[in-house]
């Protein structure tokens, strides 16, 4: 099995989230997060005080599924949160060794 | 480039203001037609005494408070003032942290500064506007369509100027606030879209030409108020006036973004029920601060005011509850509103049973006006301003002219078998809609020449705080 | 089936409140046998003057205020109108938004909603039953038990109708919202688990049940005020009685889901802060506004009222600071809040110095009431209301019987030699504890059987928020 | 250890107190040499009445008000109470929850509840301390330049004490509540570092050595009233006063940990839109309530109040517009209060196109001493205590003596001809600034030296909240 | 070694991270999630709109460990953790390659 | 690829983040974690009830790189988040089998 993370923009969330299900992805596990990278950041003015702030708002979302999914899903992604511009984020792909449904104890793909 | 189109603005801004005068004071223009029509008693440059709102003056003969009736020349009393400058307080708190919190606990977490630095430059702007000339055009007189310039600057507002028992001063900066409140009211429904600057150049044409003018008509001795119309404490002027505007609004900007595909929730209710709370409290001074005196119709205001509050934050709890299945806090908050907004214009003229009645009407026809109608029609009324203050002004502009009590106001209503007064009630809600919907679209489209109205997508996604303003809530 | 339920509920409602009133207007029932006792003087049905506050009758002689002495018939005076007009806003804001955000900042994040929507909901409901019976059971005369039921709906309540220098109608709305900050008052001590459905039917019938007969008692020419029982603004009435109800509350429900195994923290103290601020501004409302004018016997009522809040601050500080190692700032303003609960029965009767020996006690006694006591003990009073506003309550009443200055209250206490003062208190605290302890306790039990009292689990784990009103905060 | 500690600290507290206060009273001391040019008139122990602010005395003969003029024993008026014990309320406001928001909502979150804690036990210190002595010293006659100590614990406050036509109780709460907000008002200046035992002790010394003098001088019949320096409600003992204990305070306890370095954006700005709201509305306590009646001369005070804030807030909105292309509203609600630390000097005495004036050199210039001056001198003001109050305390007391009217305060100003005025207002300055200055500097080495003035540097990095009181916002 | 990454529901991270400190292990890190699966989401209502949230809150907890202690924490945790209701949660298992302490610059087992 | 996932004090952010952009490296992803580890926690007191509070804020930066790159940055991370006291983090290095920039849909290092 793999695990995709995909760092994307917070509004592309809920069109990722259908494109995936559409897959028949049935789960998926979200996390709000600050992303640097080449998209330019804002200027904050507080007062005298200001700030560059570089570090923007992103969503990421993990999913892990069978290895056979995993190329459906880098596609799926890509297509919903593109925009084309910078920014848009990244998709990494790793292995997952074990799988466990806690409710059930069920272990390996079954557990997804 | 940003500076230039700012005083490219702020240029437009002046002209637009100047030529949108000239036919109010033109004497060939149609409005100064109309104003042949006028009779303008006691109107001595000099030792001008401002008039009262027309409500308070139907109310004075009929009142057993020790009003001035045969006595010509009324002095001040401390007690009346004391109450007036704290109604003043009470009338600012409401717009300032009351709509603050309100409207910016109702928004998404990322518009939440821009809502409110809306409602905090409003306040700011319109204070200057009001001194500069507002006051003027609402109160000094002039003919039954508008004021003249004998107030402009305040000037001949002297320690001495009194408005029946009360220093002009007070009852001045008293109709300050409600031409604040008014103003900011309307942002509600076109919230998390519109350019700041388009906001600044519309309020300043709104609230001299649509405020001022109506609540001359229906408080400053024009021509609504010699028709009759009641209205206590500004169920027209302020409510029907601001949801009017603010409907218009919405239609004109169009629909926020994702309205209606994905979820818009309100980031943090909490700061709304504070909010409205201060709404509710801050209208103790709105109405029965609209007595103009500490007697009993000011007792009397704030009796009926929290009754009818009450009963239209419980009609609309309870119609969530049984056709949605659960009670909410927006809701119970909204219906307090709608509840406040009705009894408004009635606040001098009913009694608790009719406060009672007013308040549960005012709950239920919010409650779908704001929900099933709003859908229906599909309009994004973003924080339903139209939906609450024109269906509530409405409701209570016309419940006033059914349920008035001639030993309280003065005027009997239908129930005391006056029926005529209900059609009055209507007339003045006619001319209010008419004139703010057709005024507010010409500003706003004349504005979106100038400097557009709405930001780009970009920045209603990223969220108007840190677009507009640099700041973000973190 | 959700509805079916709520038909059901409403009906019980309905039958329970007309069983349970019965017996109050019953000519065979026990309530009227002690009724026989009664003197009601001036009870003419049509021109009814409505009984001041025991307390202000007691102070009135010793006054210096220009009161009404010989004079039989008070009018109106603008300035205590306008003080009362002032007191009435200030004690709403005391619950909205001053308890909403007291009480909802020290709530999980995830009760805040439910919170907030207790408070707003108790709100309206007690408005809307006070208009209905609430004042007329409490003041409108009737016997030393109870009022009767000439002022239901307030029909007799019109614009001549006085209480003293100022309208009945301020009168009226003044202590209402008395009755609604003491029912709001208790929710906290069950905070995060009870149904709101249960909370509406028990509130109904506190407010009727327990509230309005004690505030008869010693407000409305009832025996306690009849006993000499000194509680100028609510000692007994407001914050015993709640405190008590509180725990009863408490005790019926059972503890929280986790109570004492798991951190159950407040979720944002610079709302309760915020709350705290906002019912310190209010209680001058709550203790001057009780002088029901704008005098002496106001002015000496604020001026306690600011030392003993400040003085039992400062105490639950230093207490904490010296036992712990750290001063809170929860600590800080419970002290505070413990200081206002005792010099409220006080806040006509004593001087400076009796304010500060009130607070100092009250700070340090409501410290180890709601630390070291509720830990013995083991219930879960989850805002502490018991340990606050019991405890400050009585020995704010306790204290006001030694503390009593003759020259400010008229009535001497035990320092100038009046012993027999402390005990008439005590009866005046066992007679309020006992009554409400019953009563609500079979209130309880009887909405258990109707509706059930408890959220399942899982809501509970949930959070009532978005369980209960289908809401949450982002 | 920490209690050792905290003994050894409560004694030096004690000691230091005592040394501070022998010269006070001493007859050999400076002090004394200075005051034997004092003449105190009408000072019978018995029936003392307390002396009006100066401001007062210098308004009253012009205005038009039904003050006592010929009239030698003024008598209670209820409705002047009524304004004034709303009035105290709305000071009280002010800082709770005002200051406690405002300040709050710009800090760092880990650092909010410590800035609330500072805020509220402040007002609880200073309350207990000003009935102790601080009113005695600032108000009980005495010489030109300390009162005496014939009110310590506020001994001879009875119900009959009147100050002109309020109660003295009144009187004095109302002024304790000038003496809480000057105090807290200071701990902007250095917070996010300094140890709550080392505030505690400053913040005694501070207020009985540094704000009652500076109060007897101006307002309670010292020498800087008698030299005929204008300042209605506290530009010189308020803003002034607190600009420069925050300025001496920032520099001795020196920079936040990453200032210049890294970014410390205030967290929560909607908590300082709703204290800068609280504040404004609250204003109108601190400066109408100034004119100690209900009459024109509050009125005035009032409108002029609104004028200047509003102008203040658009002028520092439109200069951060043109010079950095965005509004902010940080901007605007600092430019708002910078409207009102201005007008506060001249709320008596101006009419509102003098407001319009003074509200705009406030707005810009606080805007180039909270930013560019700041910037330039290095000094880490943190939340411009310094370049907001003192900028605007010292533009209003200036320019009141360029804008007195005098059918409005009964002296001209500079632009009715009387150019001295000026000179007079700029000795009061100077007076403020280098007593302030002077004793500030020295409580704070004495405060280090007895506990230390700064946290260390871990827990300056972890917050204070979690680590001087053992809480925290989740 | 392994990384064990567990999405609970969040009450229950205390008892979680008690059962895996009687096991031995020192350290976990803690993530404020959302998680979307079988179990059913809620509705909000805002005057008129209605929304279904079906992004549930979660809490997610990083465990490196050594390779010998993975079943062991497996089991503690799915023990613990196991209501026996949809939405228990998931436990995943990945590979690690290398770990430092940053204080003293230790890497590997040594280094947990 | 690799993954390096470093917890660190939050104060130390701005410094890390400069640090790895000194070594070239133009992207990473920040999470707002709670750790438990032998860094002792602290006291909460709320009128009565005193709780230990054994989670403490941290940051985690994720960051994906090449190979080659990996030393490098775990020096550079070591150096300028240790402060020495207990409680300074740990860095985890894991595997990355493949990267895709949303944007271009480049995928491997390209995509970095
Ligand atoms: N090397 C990396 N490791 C981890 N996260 C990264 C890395 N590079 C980029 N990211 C994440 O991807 C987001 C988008 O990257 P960015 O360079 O701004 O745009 P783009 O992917 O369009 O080139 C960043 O905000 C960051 O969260
Ligand atoms: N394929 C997946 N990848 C990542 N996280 C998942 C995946 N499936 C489920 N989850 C997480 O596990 C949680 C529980 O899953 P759910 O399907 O609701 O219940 P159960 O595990 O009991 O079948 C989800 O809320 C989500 O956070
Ligand atoms: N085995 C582990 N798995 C995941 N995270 C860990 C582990 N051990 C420690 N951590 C994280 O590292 C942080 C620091 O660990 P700690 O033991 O307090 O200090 P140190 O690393 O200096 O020995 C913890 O707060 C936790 O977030």
């Amino acid at each position: 099995m793999q695990k995709i993370e995909a760092i994307i923009r917070p509004f592309k969330l809920d069109d990722v989230k259908k494109a995936l299900n559409d897959l028949g992805i049935q789960g998926l596990t979200v996390h709000e997060v600050k992303g640097f990278g080449r998209q330019k950041g804002h200027t904050e003015l507080y007062r005298g005080a200001e700030y560059v702030v570089d570090l923007l708002p992103k969503v990421k979302i993990d999913v892990v599924l069978d290895d056979g999914q995993v190329e459906a899903a880098i596609d799926a992604i890509s297509q919903v949160a593109k925009s084309g511009k910078i920014g848009d984020g990244k998709i990494f792909v790793s292995p997952i060794s074990e799988v466990v449904r806690i409710r059930t104890g069920e272990r390996g793909g079954s557990a997804l | 480039m940003k500076l230039l189109k700012m005083s490219v603005a702020a240029l437009a801004w002046a002209v637009v203001l100047f030529l949108l005068f000239i036919p109010t004071f033109s004497p060939v223009s149609v409005w100064a037609q109309e104003a042949e029509t006028v009779v303008a008693p006691e109107e001595s440059a000099d030792e001008m005494q401002v008039e009262q709102p027309a409500a308070m003056a139907a109310e004075a003969p009929a009142s057993a408070v020790p009003a001035a009736a045969e006595e010509p020349e009324p002095t001040l009393d401390t007690g009346d003032t004391a109450w007036m400058l704290t109604s003043t307080a009470l009338v600012l708190l409401m717009t300032i942290p009351g709509l603050v919190l309100f409207y910016g606990g109702m928004v998404r977490k990322k518009n939440v500064l821009a809502m409110a630095m809306q409602c905090f430059a409003i306040t700011c702007l319109v204070t200057v506007l009001w001194m500069i000339a507002g006051y003027s055009f609402a109160f000094s007189g002039g003919s039954v369509i508008i004021g003249d310039l004998d107030r402009t600057f305040l000037s001949g507002m002297t320690l001495e100027s009194l408005s029946g028992t009360i220093p002009e001063s007070v009852f001045m900066t008293f109709q300050m606030t409600f031409a604040i409140i008014t103003a900011v009211l309307i942002v509600g429904a076109f919230a998390d879209r519109m350019k700041f600057s388009a906001l600044i150049l519309f309020m300043t044409g709104w609230s001299l030409l649509v405020y001022s003018p109506i609540a001359h008509w229906v408080w400053g001795g024009g021509f609504l108020a010699n028709a009759g119309v009641l209205d206590f404490a500004g169920g027209t002027v302020v409510h029907i006036n601001a949801g009017v505007a603010g409907l218009v609004g919405a239609l004109v900007l169009g629909k926020r973004l994702g309205y209606g595909s994905e979820p818009l929730p309100p980031h943090n209710l909490v700061l709304s029920v504070a909010g409205a709370s201060l709404l509710w409290v801050g209208w103790f001074g709105f109405n029965a601060g609209s007595a103009v005196s500490a007697g009993a119709g000011a007792g009397m205001a704030m009796a009926v005011t929290q009754i009818s509050t009450a009963t239209a934050g419980l009609a609309w709890m309870f119609m969530e509850w049984v056709r949605k299945g659960k009670p909410s806090v927006l809701g119970i908050i909204s219906g307090a509103i709608a509840g406040l907004g009705a009894i408004t214009p009635a606040s001098g003229y009913v009694d608790p049973t009719g406060a009672l009645c007013i308040g549960l009407a005012a709950g239920v026809a919010c409650y779908f006006a704001s929900t099933s109608m709003k859908m229906a029609l599909g309009y994004d009324d973003s924080l339903d301003v139209f939906g609450i203050h024109a269906v509530s002004g409405t409701v209570g502009v016309i419940l006033t002219g059914v349920f008035a009590v001639e030993a309280i106001g003065g005027t009997p209503g239908l129930l005391e078998g006056n029926g005529g007064q209900v059609v009055t009630q209507l007339y003045g809600i006619a001319v209010t809609i008419g004139y703010c919907a057709i005024i507010t679209f010409i500003l706003l489209k004349l504005v979106d020449v100038i400097v557009g109205l709405r930001v780009d997508q970009d920045a209603e996604r990223q969220g108007l705080d840190i677009n507009l303003h640099g700041e973000v809530v973190s």
